[in-house]
């Protein structure tokens, strides 16, 4: 039993911290907004030179083969930062991916490049009709030759918008199957956009998209789908909880600052309760992400699921509940564009449903039993 | 006690029916329908359409143009335009400065102003908020100084709605920096084209602009155009606070909401059926009904109280309607997202301004006035006297406290 | 469009609440309580006296012939002066059920015995595994010579522990039957007991109970049945507005008396807002009312559906509210047995229970579109 | 980080477990998990049993006869007991008045009182409340005027749980009335069984009688049973508030009773399947266990943390694990009222008392208890610094407010 970071995972985390501090304030981070497309290849570059894009790569592969305890360590304060870049799209959820999938050559072919931050991976792994649910996806691939061609339509709202390879679902045989599919293959048309919260995100329509034996990762995907699932619960956990401790802190700032009828606004009772929902609710988060790093790759089926379902759960109420709030109590201010607290808003509604919603998880763990 | 409409009134409802079937243009109402944009000439085209028709003004008494229509009638007609999709007629001319002119107005204001309100010619905002006074409206900075026959005006006024479009602002400011912060306070009447005004647009996060802070650099306002008397402006702001209370729980436009909701619902899918027959969404989407269904009832009761004698200052009733309203609106547009899900994350503001490209298989169309109505409707329990405020209000009224 | 009551319901409704004031206020509550059987056949009579019997009989079974909104009149200051008679039970539930079965005869023998208060009478429609579905009971009835036999189970949670006979729903050949049963009839066990509310309830054994033809009330009672609930819902979210009604004027009487830290309690902000909460409930809950009151009857099956699942679920939903934050509000005082908060918690608390929990509304809500 | 307890503490729970099997009587066992009414016996009988074993005193450091647990162990110890239908071990002697004496009171009193509470022999009942001071407990008014070497103790005690059992009660009473509120309380060890000591029970809404008013009508008390200085009371009263973290989420009590709720939703139907099987009651049965997942977690973090160190005084993490832990209990209670519907109405307090009759056709035996639970834990937000208070002390403490 111990709730302590090792001293590496402190560095990691304090490394991460600054350059937050340094290097993306909200003003920063603004500027990335201003610009097409807005997130910055250069603040990429400088995060895979912090090593966050080969976080969870094993060393085989150039990675520094961490676990999603260290990614918790990472993703909280890029999530206090707002950071727009697709780390936990590249180097969480696709690296677990293609990890997980078991494929020597593919490992060979795509991690080090992943590792390094030179391609960014996104997964594809949703469909609009589908909803939650990854097991079935529309999208057919049919063999063709040596090699594929692929069917359907996908979504990929966790940093879609900024990827040079997609890493595909699709039904294969009445199985699942996992496709690197580049953004540029022919027969692939990305539709980029960005996300309510100004994430980059992408649709995609596949159509006829011919790929070689040698993009498909993996034999049955169906387990590495779940894990990179899991596993991204875990890292948006981490992200969320650096979202509501910075969204916290911002309210109770306002709060003393705020003077309406002669007194600071924090002196009103019912103000200052709401305000400690949200404090509550941003500690519930982190037991949550811890839970969920800790336990979101257990061997025990139950123990995973049951974990990753509360965690997510957990992250979702807590999220509109102190984004929500932040709001009524910033009033008109938290409202504007220039204020940072409507885009913690804005972050935290996209993470409710990214990854799935209360719903889905409620049903998952009465599931689980 | 009844709740059905007598024969007299599900006529009227008919009348205005089909009068806002034929009258409403059609690219209007495909944008009301569709959450997009609407510009000027769509508002303003359906204002003077209703003012053709003698019912520009649906809550104006006859002696003043108004229709002189029943509460229950306005109700009604909101309603219909509601469900109609015919835009929101803006309250800043016809429901916030015209009662207080006809109250406290001079015959020439009366005369100069009413009209032009009611045919949608002149456009209003309103000059209340300011940077450091939001719910502590009292505490309002912006100072006139008298000299000769004009006001000399300096300040910053917030959060001004559709200041961009607006030929004039009623306007608090302080004419006696010596008194105690209500009793020092007029009500002006303010042209926007006056020299010193400057309009600078706030974005939201919706992405929309259409609030506005307002700066008043030595504006010159003649003496005229100030209502009633010098530092009572407080009492007539006073009057109009929760004056309104036929649309304020916005019924109408929840009804409509939650009819977009359940047409998405149908569209929608979770674990493989439309999310409308999942039985957590279903029961959610009840929830938020039922609540409006109540809240029907309780306006009505509320309308039909203030139909019987001219209980007409504001009142408990009308912070009931407010907070339950708003709660009730942004309940069914969290289930519109919920609805969505990650679907809902595309946003493209520009895809929400122009003709309705009405394109489902386009992700952003589609998405961004979901998420634009969601991220929009957290300003509803904020203005207009936050929802912390009504409860103080509830709390200081009906029980004492 | 009338929101108000008739000069005639005003009257009833000033009555009742005198009556109250007079003679069921808390002290003559207690000492009713302090007894067995826990109710007063005493107060029944005056009851009777007063009308409330009659209330919803038809004239020509000695009645007063009323409606629904007659019951509101009636039934609301009955709940704020947490009445334990089963004027509910007998006067509104029992009375619908045996006028909508369309049984001269039945009602000739039944209702005025019913509306002069002479005899008590009870439905006994619920069953412990059947829940909320008045559908398809488990008791079954088999035709035997001229009359039946009955076999099964029955619970009678709304006045049950009082009544001289019952309304027992069961099964007879494939359809619903409904039949009086004296409460003194052969093979059937009553166990009475009190309800956590206080209010008389049992429940029934009912062994090879040997009835003659007459006891059947109607044909097919599958109708009435689901009449008399309708009806039921509306003449119980009256008594829950009055409940309510008390329930937030005792405590904000409270608020204003009890003093901390050198003030009043109510002058702190949170507080205030919990017992505002609590008034705009009851607000809510009496458009509840009055929605069932006027739609409970309604000839259009989804406007009386959806009127009395939005009735029932607002009721319940305010009932949990009102009587909640009126204990925490009250704190350790609100909890004991001497208080009248703590009697109106636990009858609010039975209220969101009888006659259809919040999730059963809900589904029939969502059901009736 | 590290959620697994390692293999020590895991063999010292098989220990426990093992223990707790082999001493705990059956028929006590039925009670706690019937939700039946415990009598002094039952309580006494399983303290002396732990005492037996060493184990009278968990919480307690090894130089007072304590087993000097971590706090990782003392919470594996409470879980276990609750799980397997222990009693609560009573916390007036052992985990409020005993800290205050290790700390604060003199050889002579911890070698006369400790022992005897950590055997079962001393009961202890907790004299702070009274009819005019709740929340605001420096008010308090009972008062001690010394008189040579006594006190002479005048005043009234409200919501004494155990008062009609116990032999001591530790009490606050006014030593200075010229004082500060804060300044002028001192803190008594009163017997019980002294001269003017009057108990009254209170019944509570539940039907039980477990909490007393306590009557001081001139109580003499030497002087050698005030802890620590005169007037200087408050100090440790506050030492002794938020003292306890290991078992104040109550998460072991939550662990049994969602286990005895999922026991009572596989029984209860809904729409002719078990109660456990119906979407929307499994969803709220989901969110309940998931927050007392999250507390647990939220739980352990704070014991890790304590065992780090000796931060062991009142802080927000004992503020936060009250909230959530007495919200979640009711939830879970609220649920259980649900799976019954109906069901729950028959209610006779006295067939809680006694054998355990386990006769599920006994409509009233089998739903007593549930309701009880229902109504009794309302308490829990209300007592030990209601809610509200916790919520006060994280604005101030936390967020500066």
């Amino acid at each position: 039993m111990d709730f302590d970071f090792t001293e590496e995972q402190q560095l990691l985390r304090q490394t991460v911290e600054r350059f937050v501090a340094d290097r993306y304030d909200f003003d920063a981070r603004r500027k990335i907004i201003a610009q097409e497309p807005g997130w910055s290849r250069a603040i990429w570059s400088d995060l895979a030179g912090l090593g966050l894009t080969a976080l969870l790569v094993p060393e085989a592969q150039g990675g520094l083969g961490g676990t999603p305890v260290d990614a918790l360590a990472a993703l909280e304060p890029l999530g206090k930062g707002l950071v727009l870049e697709p780390v936990l799209a590249s180097a969480i959820v696709a690296a677990t991916l293609i990890e997980s999938a078991g494929d020597a050559a593919a490992s060979a072919a795509l991690l080090p490049d992943l590792a390094s931050g030179e391609r960014i991976f996104a997964p594809a792994l949703y469909e609009r009709a589908a909803r939650y649910d990854l097991s079935a996806p529309g999208t057919r691939a049919r063999r063709q030759g040596a090699g594929f061609a692929l069917d359907g339509a996908k979504t990929a709202m966790c940093g879609g918008g900024a990827a040079d390879v997609f890493l595909v679902s699709a039904r294969l045989d009445d199985g699942l199957a996992l496709f690197a599919v580049p953004a540029d293959a022919p027969g692939l048309l990305v539709q980029r956009e960005r996300g309510y919260d100004g994430t980059p995100v992408a649709t995609l329509l596949v159509d006829d998209v011919k790929l070689g034996a040698d993009a498909r990762i993996g034999a049955d995907a169906t387990a590495a789908v779940a894990r990179a699932r899991d596993v991204a619960v875990a890292g948006l956990a981490a992200e969320a909880v650096g979202a509501m401790r910075q969204t916290v802190a911002l309210t109770a700032d306002y709060l003393k600052t705020r003077q309406q009828f002669g007194r600071p606004i924090g002196s009103f009772q019912a103000l200052q309760h709401a305000c400690v929902d949200m404090f509550v609710a941003s500690e519930e988060a982190w037991s949550a992400a811890i839970l969920a790093a800790a336990r979101c790759l257990d061997p025990d089926a139950r123990t995973r699921m049951r974990a990753v379902a509360a965690a997510k759960a957990t992250i979702n109420r807590c999220a509109r509940l102190v984004g929500q709030k932040a709001i009524q109590l910033h009033g008109g201010v938290g409202m504007t564009d220039e204020y940072a607290v409507s885009h913690y808003f804005r972050r935290l509604a996209a993470i409710e449903r990214l990854f799935g919603d209360t719903d889905y998880w409620l049903k998952e763990y009465a599931r689980a039993g | 006690m009844n709740l059905s409409y007598d024969d007299a009134d599900e006529a009227f409802r008919g009348e205005v029916r089909a009068f806002v079937a034929a009258a409403l243009p059609e690219a209007t109402r495909r944008k009301v329908l569709g959450g997009f944009e609407l510009d000027k000439h769509d508002m303003q085209g359906w204002q003077k359409a209703l003012h053709r028709q003698g019912w520009g003004a649906p809550s104006w008494p006859k002696a003043f143009g108004g229709p002189g229509w029943t509460p229950v009638r306005q109700f009604i007609f909101d309603e219909e335009c509601a469900m109609a999709g015919a835009p929101r007629l803006l309250p800043f001319g016809l429901k916030m400065v015209a009662p207080v002119l006809m109250a406290f107005g001079s015959p020439e204001q009366q005369q100069r102003f009413l009209p032009a309100i009611m045919s949608g010619e002149d456009w209003w905002c309103q000059g209340y908020s300011e940077p450091g006074s939001g719910s502590d409206l009292a505490s309002l900075r912006t100072r006139a100084e008298r000299r000769g026959d004009v006001y000399v005006v300096n300040g910053q006024k917030t959060w001004t709605t559709m200041a961009q479009y607006a030929d004039w602002m009623f306007c608090l400011v302080r004419t006696d920096a010596a008194a105690k912060p209500q009793a020092g306070i007029s009500f002006l009447l303010i042209d926007m084209r006056s020299k010193g005004v400057t309009v600078r647009p706030i974005r939201l996060m919706d992405g929309g602009c259409e609030v506005n802070e307002v700066f008043l650099d030595d504006v010159e306002v003649p003496v005229s155009l100030r209502v009633g008397e010098e530092n009572k402006g407080w009492t007539y702001a006073k009057y109009l606070l929760g004056h309104e209370r036929t649309n304020i729980a916005g019924v109408g436009l929840s009804r409509r909401a939650v009819a977009d909701l359940k047409e998405l619902a149908a569209r929608e899918t979770i674990d493989g059926a439309p999310a409308l027959a999942d039985p957590l969404f279903a029961a959610r989407l009840a929830e938020a009904e039922i609540a409006l269904d109540i809240l029907e009832i309780t306006n009505l009761r509320v309308i039909s109280e203030d139909a019987k004698g001219d209980r007409r200052g504001p009142g408990p009733a009308a912070s009931i309607l407010k907070l339950r309203g708003t709660e009730i609106g942004q309940a069914i547009s969290e289930l519109a997202m919920q609805a969505m899900g990650e679907n809902a994350m595309p946003f493209d503001r520009d895809r929400m301004v122009g003709e309705v490209a009405g394109n489902r298989d386009d992700a952003a169309a589609a998405a961004t006035p979901v998420a634009a109505e969601y991220l929009t409707l957290r300003k509803t329990t904020i203005y207009g006297g936050s929802n912390e405020i009504q409860k103080n209000i509830i709390a200081q009224t009906v029980l004492g406290l």
